[in-house]
């Protein structure tokens, strides 16, 4: 098999795809074949991820040329340190929430197992995808597959879901056309689509004004689909009214991964020196991630529901991570890739633990996590680190990139953005303690309360019942992938981030 | 003014897929119905889809299918005889993703007539608002 | 909101306008997009695949594998659209009707009623009233088969002319449609089944992508084709083009089977008991 | 024989690897899957409890004579970021510190049995884990080698501690926790974090050096801003207004307020803010900016006014609490005179405060658990009762006060010297008076405790103590304040020897 390592990249998005359509097929004959077949699949690609991502270390960049033509004519795989390091982290967790995802699937999915985990894989299959291509038009086909996939698996869930959906997928719809636009506004300039190729040709076109467009098409379309901070609306409900499986899915990586498709189009397509030093976008970015940070705080504080809460806490972590890219120093930059690693993880840690709440209380409201520390131990306790991971408390990996965005501010003189950093870590302790001290203080349930959660037997005894094995398991899992973050975060800065970063910046 | 005016005859497609976008754009801000801001979208994308094809005209070319003869006779092709194919093939890719965009949002819009009973966002909206805001949809 | 959304957009074309004179005008042969990559594929397509329609040779071989995900996306649409509305559980409508075939008669019968036999006598209509059009009826009967037969051509032919798998897929996969409109859902299905066209369209895509793991088992790279001249008679430009057909078909498979799959959901509203 | 023994490592090496820093911070945290394990038996549990403590405090003790010798045990962890890793490192004031809070561990651990038993508390597995925890963290403090790594520890005190806090879970604890965090929290995240990164940002490293880091790197104004942040940052050492949570924490279990609000938390928030004196800054660059009296300010406002509103407080756990914020700010008081002696008194009273006050906390828990009584007012005549109790109480009282023959009259006459040798005359006076304070508001306690009409008694009939359990430590702790009078090693030594490797002479 010594020949298939070559292969390594096109293995990668092969193999969900075809293990989404083989478990489209199965599912019609048999549907207790569907999870282990995705779990194979999942568990195939973290070790095709992991294998590529050692071979990037050894030998440098990775070109893989599909049909084996030669870059500007044909596609091409490119990976490097910056998405080899970002799709081992979410190759991992796609393949934990796969994990967990068991139990609540087949509750929440009876009839339709199979779809749900053809359009899990077919999601999963578009991030890879969308990390490892090297090809500006390419990047919109696989951004589409995976929002496809998000918009169905978001509208599947009840009540407003549908509505979040579709308002999710016109944003979303925008965005990608936007995007697009922006590419073919460089395809007319350069008449290529090839990102290495584009950025050999454009700096003979500079100054250009048409350039300048096809670069704010571009990022804007990228920030719609990563919901920054004016541009959000579509976020919050989505990810609230999904189902939890779903959620816990989304919500990590995707945000992740369009961030990641950011730096690359501005570092990769239009190179370091358009985007930091031709024009005069920073200033105006780094604001909209400042108040990205600080409006997401906020907005978080006044929720009543887990899961929205937190989804405004991603939208606050989306400003860090612009911001720590568009500071343009090596702090900051280094900060940005670090947190969409660390951000991935905790992310999932924590909608992990809300989905599991949900699927023991029937409810994400804050108040059903009353008793919590009693009956559900072991979840609230992953959810604690999770939540002093967001907050940015050492050893967690959340302190480290915490760490990074915040030099960089200081490194860049921008108080603006450090003084957010802050008030989003501390809004973000009333955030999470507001949680433990329900689950802590209150007991398990009060009478008299108007609209209670579902009764269950053994009710009102705070017995331990904890999530399903298999997410109690991608739980712990990922705790530990919390604390070994943090703990080996100097090593990935120096080994991976700083190689991946422009030699610009020395 | 005449050579701004021969300029603008001369990019005229350009003048085209922009009004177009504004189109679809002001469709999807403006328009309260569901099934009127998909069609936006859709005009949206159409007028992208416009863009790329035009762009892969050529004055004076054919369509891109080589004149070829039989068996090895294989006369010197002349790039300037026939349109860029590739825009034509992107566009195919785009046309596809927003036929499957559609499928789906007709799809969503669909559930969401079922559960409100209505494409009208602002009864939506006030459906949405009757409903306790606090409360768990547990319907649908 | 109406007139802050016009100024938005007012603004936004302005700003989409203001760089159109730096673009390339109409039919503008050296401008970049025509002189950079194009020529290659204008000029080498023929003597890489052999394939005289270079569309086409872009679409599977050059760019062979943005179509794959191309497929992946219908593909995706169509599971889509029957993950969110599809009701498997068969809940029997409050009433159904029935046509007396020989009289014309329109039988209404309500939940718990007799149901007749479909049999030559009696024929299951939608509750929408559905007139009984034998004029549409035959006419897409005869009609059918020859846009199917069109289909194939166009699937089969495109190397050479306009045409290839989406194409012909979406010629075929409107036949089917057709028909459907034409008599009702359910004659449809019992033609081609939920199962099946769900079967065939990820079968089409697995098609695609087989032939391009395939290649890779084959010593080549993912979707090169040229791996295939290992089977006999073949060298490497000629197994492009083969490989190309393959794939076409693959994906006509797909498109039909999806395009069709999508029109039971939507138009049935996930029943499939009952659509136009 | 000791003598050369230290020779002979004073010419081996100053510095060497071990990884016992390591293990003696791990020893109480290793032990709590053993106690969550063993909640089925209390016996086993407190066993376990035990044994961790114990073997703590051996694994401290063995490096005494390493410390004593002049050496400095190192050991890295993990390099976490490029420049800054994770490094313990054991000097004599670390082990002034790790020292104190690991032997009062014991002592605490053996109330503590006794006092949660007697009042049968609720989820004690549960406390006895976080105390732990909580150890840990302490010794961590005591033990990190850079700003990095303190802060890592210090904010793992803070989180293990907050279910130790809040152990009633009832709506008194629930405002007190949030007191607590929202001023320990928000200021380590809202000023230290920043001061720390601007320091890191500015010098490259955060490594504890005798003469500190930021001597020229960093201007004398930003300097002064800094020293503000981390003073006041470091919440934990209650410099007012950043003091409230100190009472308000007093809601938790006595024991825990006994080890953790007298020894291990306060004492982390002063001996973080010495270090961030005598390693961060550096004393010379402090004197050369003449930052010594804003700090020293600060600390005697802190001084006088909580003694004055000890004064007036009636539960005996608040006065305590407003006692303690007091004697914390001597500390910092002694450590920014930033003269020899005054250094050596500020360090040498986080060893001798200690004593006392725990005396003092043990006491007021054994009256609580044997009488239910919380408040000064209703104490009258009590020594009639629990006679054992109250002498120790007194003992107790007298070190805080810093009279003979108990071991505060040490380090209170080190800081007295301190402030003549740095000529803040000022600060002698106000040592002076707040003594005078802590007198007027421990002594009448005792003395109605004691001598009181008949009438007046609240208590009568035959002595009865609290359990054994309860009434052992108190006893024991008001004697080692005697006996630290007498013989003040190795703290006295250990606080020379710091001093020592800060001015060099």
């Amino acid at each position: 098999m010594g020949g298939m390592t070559e292969h390594l990249p096109a293995i990668i998005v092969a193999v969900p795809l075809l293990a989404a359509l083989i478990v489209t097929v199965v599912w019609w004959f048999n549907d207790r074949l569907c999870f282990p077949l995705s779990v194979a699949a999942g568990l195939v690609v973290c070790g095709a991820s992991a294998n590529l991502f050692q071979k990037v270390l050894t030998q440098g960049v990775i070109e893989y040329r599909l049909g084996g033509w030669p870059p500007p004519v044909g596609i091409v795989f490119r990976v490097d340190h910056l998405n080899g390091l970002i799709l081992v982290v979410v190759t991992l967790v796609a393949f934990l929430n796969l994990v967990a995802s068991r139990r609540s699937a087949e509750k929440e999915f009876r009839d339709k197992v199979g779809a749900f985990y053809a359009l899990f894989l077919l999601f999963i299959t578009g991030l890879f995808g969308i990390l490892i291509t090297g090809d500006a038009f390419n990047l919109f086909v696989l951004l589409e597959i995976a929002s496809l996939t998000g918009y169905a698996l978001i509208g599947i869930g009840s009540g407003r879901a549908s509505l979040s959906g579709l308002n999710y997928l016109l944003m979303g719809t925008i965005g990608a056309s936007l995007y697009l636009f922006g590419v073919g506004i460089l395809y007319v300039l350069t008449g290529s689509l090839n990102m290495v190729d584009i950025a050999g040709i454009l700096p003979n076109l500079w100054p250009s004004s048409a350039i300048v467009l096809a670069f704010l098409l571009c990022m804007g379309g990228l920030f719609v689909k990563m919901a920054l901070f004016p541009l959000h609306a579509w976020l919050p409900n989505a990810y609230t009214h999904a189902p939890s499986v779903v959620s816990s899915l989304v919500a990590p990586l995707t945000t992740k991964v369009m961030i990641y498709a950011m730096m690359r189009v501005a570092l990769t397509v239009f190179t370091f020196d358009f985007a930091f030093n031709q024009i005069a976008v920073r200033g105006p970015i780094l604001w909209l991630a400042i108040l990205a940070i600080v409006g997401g705080s906020l907005m978080a504080l006044s929720q009543r529901r887990l899961k929205k809460m937190l989804a405004y806490i991603v939208v606050a972590e989306v400003g860090y991570m612009v911001g720590g890219f568009w500071l343009g120093n090596k702090a900051g930059m280094s900060g940005a890739v670090l947190h969409i690693i660390n951000d991935a993880v905790m992310t999932l840690c924590v909608f992990l633990a809300a989905a599991a709440i949900t699927i023991r209380t029937g409810d994400d409201r804050l108040s059903s996590l009353r008793g919590m520390f009693k009956r559900m131990p072991l979840t609230m306790a992953v959810m604690v680190l999770g939540g002093l991971s967001l907050i940015g408390v050492p050893p967690t990996c959340g302190f480290f990139s915490k760490w990074y965005l915040i030099s960089g501010g200081i490194e860049a003189g921008h108080l603006g953005f450090v003084m957010a950093l802050i008030i989003s870590s501390l809004v973000n302790v009333v955030l999470f303690f507001r949680c433990f001290e329900i689950g802590y203080f209150e007991p398990f349930m009060r009478g008299g309360e108007p609209h209670s959660a579902p009764v269950e037997p053994g009710y009102g005894a705070p017995t331990v019942q904890e999530a399903p094995v298999e997410m109690l398991f991608a739980l712990l899992t990922t705790a530990l992938l919390l604390l070994l973050l943090g703990l080996f975060s100097g090593q990935i800065v120096t080994r991976v981030i700083h190689q991946a970063l422009p030699a610009v910046l020395g | 003014m005449e050579t701004i005016g021969t300029l603008i005859i001369a990019k005229y497609n350009y003048w085209a897929v922009v009004v177009l976008i504004a189109i679809g754009l002001y469709a999807m801000i403006a328009k309260k119905n569901l099934v009127k801001k998909i069609i936006g979208m859709n005009i949206f994308q159409t007028a992208i889809i416009l863009f790329y094809v035009s762009i892969g005209a050529k004055r004076g070319a054919t369509l891109p299918i080589i004149e070829h003869g039989h068996g090895e006779s294989t006369h010197m092709v002349h790039a300037a005889d026939y349109i860029n194919p590739l825009p034509h093939v992107l566009m195919l890719t785009a046309i596809v993703v927003s036929v499957a965009t559609l499928g789906v949002a007709l799809a969503l819009a669909m559930r969401i007539y079922f559960h409100y009973g209505t494409l009208e966002e602002d009864e939506i909206q006030k459906k949405i608002i009757g409903d306790e805001p606090d409360k768990i949809d547990s319907s649908g | 909101m109406k007139r802050l959304g016009l100024i938005a957009i007012i603004i936004f074309g302005g700003l989409l306008f203001s760089i159109t004179f730096e673009l390339p005008d109409l039919g503008d042969a050296s401008s970049p997009a025509s002189t950079h990559v194009s020529p290659y594929y204008i000029e080498h397509t023929l003597e890489d695949t052999s394939v005289p329609n270079v569309v086409t040779a872009i679409l599977a071989d050059y760019r062979g594998y943005d179509t794959l995900f191309e497929t992946a996306v219908i593909f995706s649409a169509g599971l889509a659209c029957f993950f969110l509305l599809r009701i498997p559980e068969r809940k029997a409508p409050k009433a159904r009707f029935y046509r007396h075939l020989t009289t014309g008669l329109t039988l209404r019968i309500e939940k718990g009623g007799r149901i007749p036999e479909e049999s030559k006598e009696f024929e299951r209509i939608d509750s929408a009233w559905v007139p009984n059009d034998v004029i549409i009826n035959m006419t897409c009967r005869l009609v059918v088969p020859f846009v199917q037969l069109f289909a194939l051509y166009v699937i089969a032919h495109g190397h050479h002319s306009p045409g290839g798998g989406f194409q012909g897929g979406v010629i075929f996969g409107a036949a089917i449609i057709l028909f459907a409109i034409s008599n009702n859902l359910r004659s449809t299905t019992r033609r081609l089944s939920e199962k099946s066209s769900a079967l065939l369209g990820s079968g089409g895509v697995i098609i695609y992508l087989g032939t391009g793991l395939l290649c890779i088992l084959l010593g080549a790279g993912f979707l090169n084709y040229s791996g295939l001249s290992v089977f006999p008679g073949l060298d490497p430009v000629s197994a492009r083009s083969y490989g190309i057909l393959i794939v076409e078909i693959g994906v006509g498979i797909a498109v039909t089977a999806v395009m069709v799959w999508i029109y039971y959901n939507l138009a049935s509203a996930g029943t499939q008991e009952e659509g136009l | 024989m000791l003598a050369k023994k230290n020779k002979e490592f004073f010419e081996l090496m100053e510095t060497i690897g071990s990884i016992r820093p390591l293990l003696a911070i791990l020893a109480s945290a290793l032990v709590i899957p053993l106690i969550i394990l063993s909640r089925g038996s209390p016996n086993l549990r407190e066993l376990w409890t035990m044994v961790g403590a114990v073997l703590k405090f051996m694994i401290v003790f063995s490096m005494l004579p390493m410390v004593l010798a002049g050496t400095q045990i190192e050991c890295t962890l993990a390099q976490v970021l490029p420049g800054f890793a994770l490094q313990l490192r054991v000097d004599a004031l670390g082990m002034l510190f790790a020292l104190v809070s690991s032997f009062l561990w014991i002592i605490t651990s053996l109330y503590s049995i006794g006092y949660m038993r007697g009042l049968q508390e609720h989820d004690q597995t549960r406390y006895y884990s976080f105390f732990a925890l909580s150890l840990s963290a302490t010794v961590g403090v005591a033990f990190s080698a850079n700003l990095l790594t303190l802060y890592l520890f210090y904010e793992l005190l803070t989180l293990s501690t907050y279910p130790l806090v809040t152990h009633h879970q009832d709506q008194e604890a629930r405002s007190s926790g949030r007191k607590y965090l929202f001023f320990i929290l928000g200021t380590s995240i809202g000023m230290i974090l920043p001061a720390m990164l601007f320091i890191a940002h500015k010098t490259g490293t955060l490594d504890f050096t005798s003469q500190g880091i930021v001597a020229g790197r960093i201007s004398g104004q930003a300097t002064s801003f800094l020293v503000l942040l981390f003073v006041f940052g470091f919440a934990k050492a209650a410099v007012m207004p950043f003091h409230a949570w100190l009472p308000a924490a007093m809601v938790a279990p006595t024991p825990v307020s006994a080890l953790l609000h007298a020894v291990a938390v306060v004492k982390v928030g002063v001996f973080s803010v010495a270090r961030m004196i005598t390693g961060i800054f550096g004393t010379g660059w402090l004197d050369d900016l003449g930052l010594s009296t804003l700090i020293c300010g600060l600390a005697a406002l802190t001084i006088i006014v909580s003694s004055l509103i000890a004064l007036s407080a009636d539960g005996l756990k608040r006065r305590l609490a407003f006692s303690t914020i007091g004697q914390l700010s001597y500390i910092i008081l002694g450590v920014a005179l930033l003269s020899k002696s005054g250094m050596v008194g500020g360090l040498l009273h986080i060893g001798m405060h200690a004593f006392g006050k725990i005396t003092l906390f043990f006491c007021a828990g054994a009256i609580f658990v044997a009488t239910g009584v919380t408040n000064v007012s209703q104490m009258v005549g009590i020594g009639k009762r629990m006679p054992l109790t109250m002498s120790a109480f007194f003992i107790g009282a007298l070190s805080v006060i810093g009279l003979p023959p108990c071991g505060g009259f040490i380090s209170k006459w080190h800081l007295v010297l301190g402030t003549v040798e740095a000529g803040q005359f000022l600060m002698l006076g106000i040592l002076l008076v707040s003594s005078l304070l802590n007198a007027a508001y421990f002594l009448p306690i005792v003395y109605r405790a004691f001598f009181c009409s008949p009438s007046e008694s609240m208590f009568e009939g035959p002595m009865a103590e609290a359990p054994t359990w309860c009434l052992l430590p108190p006893l024991l702790t008001a004697l080692l304040s005697m006996v630290l009078f007498f013989y003040p090693q190795p703290f006295l030594r250990l606080a020379r020897l710091g001093v020592q490797a800060i001015t060099g002479g």
